[in-house]
């Protein structure tokens, strides 16, 4: 058997594959298709301190080899999910992460004092929702802003904090080292870049909400930079995250510097995706002649370096 | 905690048979669907593209295993489908979603147009074999773009064909005919009227309906990507507690109360 | 007929359709494909002031519905370009849009100069090639240097100027306002998305450059947003280019807010593609009963705007 | 200026040979593309990825209008081909490129190994037609992987096989062969060696060829985008004038005087 254990800071995952948040809801839906002990983690839909209703409908446009969602971080809000779902999650015996998002620093702050005692494993920041006015991108996009909540935020909680970046931004090294700076425990790279897609028909855009953020294989190729380039500057664990729809494109992740990596869309398509991306792994693996999929981790030997 | 019986099929299909040159219907070796699916539950469905497409389910042949697929052009994915041929691959998801509710029904009227003459002539098939008395009223823009006339009135319920061009029992629209219907049907208590199709005809329908204190099941269509309601794309506007919110149409619906849906 | 004709500024166009910057080579190749004098125009290869080599192979890397390219801006020289290529499309018969790429000011205002009394169109300031180390994408990431840039090289030059920007930004709008200030004509968006592509295998980047330049219909989403975004922000005439492949695709960035579109990618894969795509607006405005393709300009209607 | 003849072509698939489990020959109704090639040159074909991919031209049947690509698996691309059916349309854009050289030639030797052994069948097809005396090396790992060996036998060529398994003519590499036939050999003016290969194969057989004082030709491989020469993605590094700097592998080659190629 390959290996697959991993450490990302002080939590110890099974294996490197988790849900991204927004693709897996709570995990309930997706019991049928797989057995979800065997994932490395799940990262919860986006929670916000109140319940929120999200964006107007169509929330969903096809794109090429990729779909823009304009979801608007519908959800529960963080009460509900502790008291509804969250028992649910601890029970299904691999990590629960909770993607937390706020309008402002107070807000990432009160929902991070309350999670800091529930029986959750990791926080993952969403500094990075494109489709949402305040909070999240806006925050994502300054440095200085990050630095700041970060700081802050880890000053209300002993839990892992790991800050999930977007990639609509100048220069995500910048924003990835000031993460670092406030003190962060992992760095997820990368959330969906802001699309939009129209109809020449209507001459209307096709979402409700006009813009959403573009995922799937279409942003593999920046996602991948963004790991490449971050993982030379910054001596945090990275988490992979965009595009992932098999087990090559998984170990690609790791070797350009992620430890773990998240499947989002893919599981849209494919309910057992994240299941049958591990097993493909291995499989790859054994082809390699690599017993520990940890021996992947940050291998890329850049050209003329 | 184990997976249940899995949902997403590896199907063949097994023969095609072209209505006209805008649908056709997809048959598929899909035993397990066939086995679980009530009317009003659709099936999400690989088509080339790169999200799946949601389709309802138009009827099941449960001995033989296998399940009927209605399936219109619209865009290209719908039309990738059509060009199929038997023996060709699909990947399936389904049953999926929350269909018509029959239970407790005396007598079953359906009101289509579009594709949804397509989900609605699986609850006439279902209502002969419960012997619950059922009528179709179907909506076409002409006698010549009809579909599924035969094989309605195959199935022995009383049928009543609207055509906007005029050339079929009723000159209109379907919600025109089914006033009509209304105007001339000897009440039955334990009736209901369930409608799929065009959003401005299925208003229409559940206007008439609240009108003449009839329940009504209206099935929504919204884009999907999941379909298995993980990924909240598929929205649509509902009145719970007094309050209009956001429920999945994918499982929580597609098919609702129409007295709960915000128009 | 449809009519086609159009305007940028004072440059007059038979239609909106351009071959894009560095896929159409200097005409020469793709003469065999179609005739030329149909196109609105074609933008040369990326010049500079010195011969360039380019950058070492592999230079291209194929990825969903995308590829990365890594060239480098390898060309003749801004002398060889005018002695050997400039006549020759000078008598094609369709606008000639000279792509521009300095690594210093200095540089984009001397060639601006020498391009001033040829027989050129229009100049296209590449500052977007995420290809080369100096100039180009680092000058277009900062407003201030666009600006300054522009208001220099418009100071050297009567021609048109267009400001050609990149994507990998956090305000595309900041960029395209700063263009805006500095005095472009008009203005391209978008180049390529910086990306990765990586051999699990061998633990190296396939490209030889190790980044490259994202092009093709994964990127249309990104290049449809921002052309919206800027077109309800700027007043000058907008370029659109990113992943269009037919008809429909161009005529979605003319709702967008577009004048006129530049097609990539698509004349790799279908060297007839600038004048399919042509045929292919013209025949579903038909069907949209619109008689004249400038009508489809900036319609776009946000939702709940 | 107008177009000049069109290189774009939909062509369709005439039949497939398949050689072994990672190998076959496509014969494409393509009668432009087998009027005009020349050995050596390619096509852009299709293959149901983003991307064409760049293939040799193995053969032609002029008469008959057909060429034949033989294609190995390597990726997804090469893969899709290998699926190909009879019928199934294809669009190639060839022929491109600049092909081997043989006017003036009295006797070619081919030197071929993976993939490589393909192209240079043309090669053969051609030198039999213009009375060229030709020779045929190829190499392969085993026997068992071995490919086209009855058919450059049944061109009438004089062939050595070799193979690293040691079951076939010579144990060891293509160039092993090649210096052992070179040995061999009464030397004839006008001879030139032909090769096309993996790289390291190519610049074995060069460095040969010096030795020996032979003229060779070596048809590079590079990562293509558009083969027409407008994109500049497929340089590959040639000395001119004294100097070294990236020609077009595309339409500056992919055959080269050997003595040029970078290595
Ligand atoms: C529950 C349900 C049951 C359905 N049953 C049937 C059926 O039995 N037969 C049938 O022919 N059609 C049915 N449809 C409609 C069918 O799903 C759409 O026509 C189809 O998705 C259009 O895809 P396309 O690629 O052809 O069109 P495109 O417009 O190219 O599709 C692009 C995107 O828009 C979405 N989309 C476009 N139109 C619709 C629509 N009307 N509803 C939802 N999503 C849409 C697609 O899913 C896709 O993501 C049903 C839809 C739903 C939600
Ligand atoms: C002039 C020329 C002639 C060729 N003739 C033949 C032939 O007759 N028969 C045959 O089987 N193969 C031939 N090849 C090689 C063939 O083009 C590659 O094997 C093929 O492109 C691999 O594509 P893939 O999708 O299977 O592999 P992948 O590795 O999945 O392809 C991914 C990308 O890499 C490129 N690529 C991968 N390997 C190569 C390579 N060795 N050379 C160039 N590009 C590559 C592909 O074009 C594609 O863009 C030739 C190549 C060239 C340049
Ligand atoms: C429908 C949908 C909803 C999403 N919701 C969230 C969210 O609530 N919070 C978050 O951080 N990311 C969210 N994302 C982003 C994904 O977690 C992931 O970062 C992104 O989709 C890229 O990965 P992928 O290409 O594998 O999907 C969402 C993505 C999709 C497609
Ligand atoms: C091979 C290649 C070379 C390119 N070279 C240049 C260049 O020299 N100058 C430039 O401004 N843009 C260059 N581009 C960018 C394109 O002009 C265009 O902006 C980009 O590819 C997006 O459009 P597309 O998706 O239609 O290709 C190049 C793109 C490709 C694919
Ligand atoms: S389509 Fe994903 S939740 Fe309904
Ligand atoms: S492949 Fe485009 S120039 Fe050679």
């Amino acid at each position: 058997m390959v290996k697959t254990a991993l450490q990302i800071g002080s939590l110890s995952l099974k294996n490197p594959v988790l849900a991204a948040s927004g693709t897996f809801g709570f995990g309930r839906e997706m019991a049928r298709f797989q057995d979800l002990s065997r994932l490395g983690g799940i990262c919860s839909k986006g929670l916000t301190l109140h319940p929120r209703a999200g964006n107007p409908p169509p929330r969903v446009a096809e794109t090429s080899c990729g779909m823009l969602n304009s979801v608007g971080l519908q959800n529960p809000g963080l009460d509900a999910f502790l008291r509804d779902e969250l028992p649910f999650m601890r029970q299904l015996g691999c990590a629960v992460i909770v993607n937390v998002a706020g309008h402002s620093t107070d807000e990432y702050c009160e929902m991070c004092r309350r999670l800091d005692q529930t029986a959750i494993d990791a926080i993952e920041l969403n500094l990075s929702c494109p489709n949402v006015r305040e909070g999240c991108m806006l925050i994502g996009s300054e440095a200085r802003q990050i630095e700041s909540l970060i700081r802050q935020v880890k000053l209300e909680t002993k839990k892992p904090v790991w800050a999930k970046l977007t990639p609509n931004v100048t220069s995500i090294a910048d924003m990835a080292l000031a993460a670092q700076r406030g003190g962060a425990d992992a760095i997820v790279l990368i959330n969906t870049l802001l699309g939009m897609a129209i109809d020449h028909r209507t001459r209307r855009p096709v979402l409700g909400n006009n813009t959403g953020g573009l995922s799937g294989p279409a942003i593999k190729p920046v996602a991948l930079r963004m790991v490449a380039e971050v993982s030379r500057l910054v001596d945090l664990p990275l988490i992979g995250v965009g595009g992932i729809m098999n087990g090559q494109d998984a170990l690609e992740f790791l070797v350009a510097g992620a430890s773990a990596v998240e499947v989002g869309t893919a599981s849209l398509i494919r309910p057992a995706a994240c299941q049958d991306i591990l097993a493909e792994m291995q499989a790859l693996a054994r082809v390699d002649g690599v017993d520990d999929l940890a021996e992947y981790r940050g291998t890329l030997q850049l050209w003329g370096g | 905690m184990l997976p249940e019986d899995p949902i997403e099929h590896a199907v063949t299909i097994r023969s095609v048979r072209r209505l006209n040159s805008l649908t056709a219907v997809l048959v598929l070796d899909a035993p397990l669907i066939a086995a679980a699916a009530t009317p009003g539950q659709f099936v999400n469905v690989t088509c080339d593209q790169f999200l799946r497409r949601p389709i309802g389910i138009m009827a099941v042949q449960r001995r033989e295993g296998l399940i009927e697929l209605g399936i219109r052009a619209v865009g290209a994915g719908t039309r990738n489908l059509l060009q199929k041929k038997p023996g060709d691959p699909l990947s399936v998801l389904g049953p999926l979603g929350h269909g018509f509710q029959l239970d407790g029904l005396r007598r079953v009227i359906t009101v289509g147009g579009g594709s949804g003459v397509f989900p609605l002539f699986f609850v006439q098939q279902v209502c002969r074999e419960r012997g619950i008395d059922a009528l179709a009223v179907c909506g076409y823009r002409s006698k010549n773009e009809s579909i599924l006339r035969d094989e309605y009135a195959g199935l022995g319920c009383q049928t009543l064909f609207a055509a906007d061009a005029g050339d079929l029992d009723v000159a209109g629209q379907a919600a025109d005919a089914l006033a009509q219907l209304l105007r001339q049907l000897p009440p039955v208590p334990g009736t209901a009227i369930l409608t799929c199709g065009p959003r401005p005809m299925m208003q229409a329908v559940a206007e008439l309906a609240r009108r003449n204190q009839l329940p009504c099941q209206v099935s929504l269509e919204e884009r999907m990507a999941c379909g298995i309601g993980v990924c909240l794309v598929c929205a649509c506007q509902v009145k719970a507690d007094g309050k209009t919110g956001y429920q999945r149409c994918c499982v929580d619906g597609p098919v609702f109360d129409a007295e709960v849906v915000a128009w």
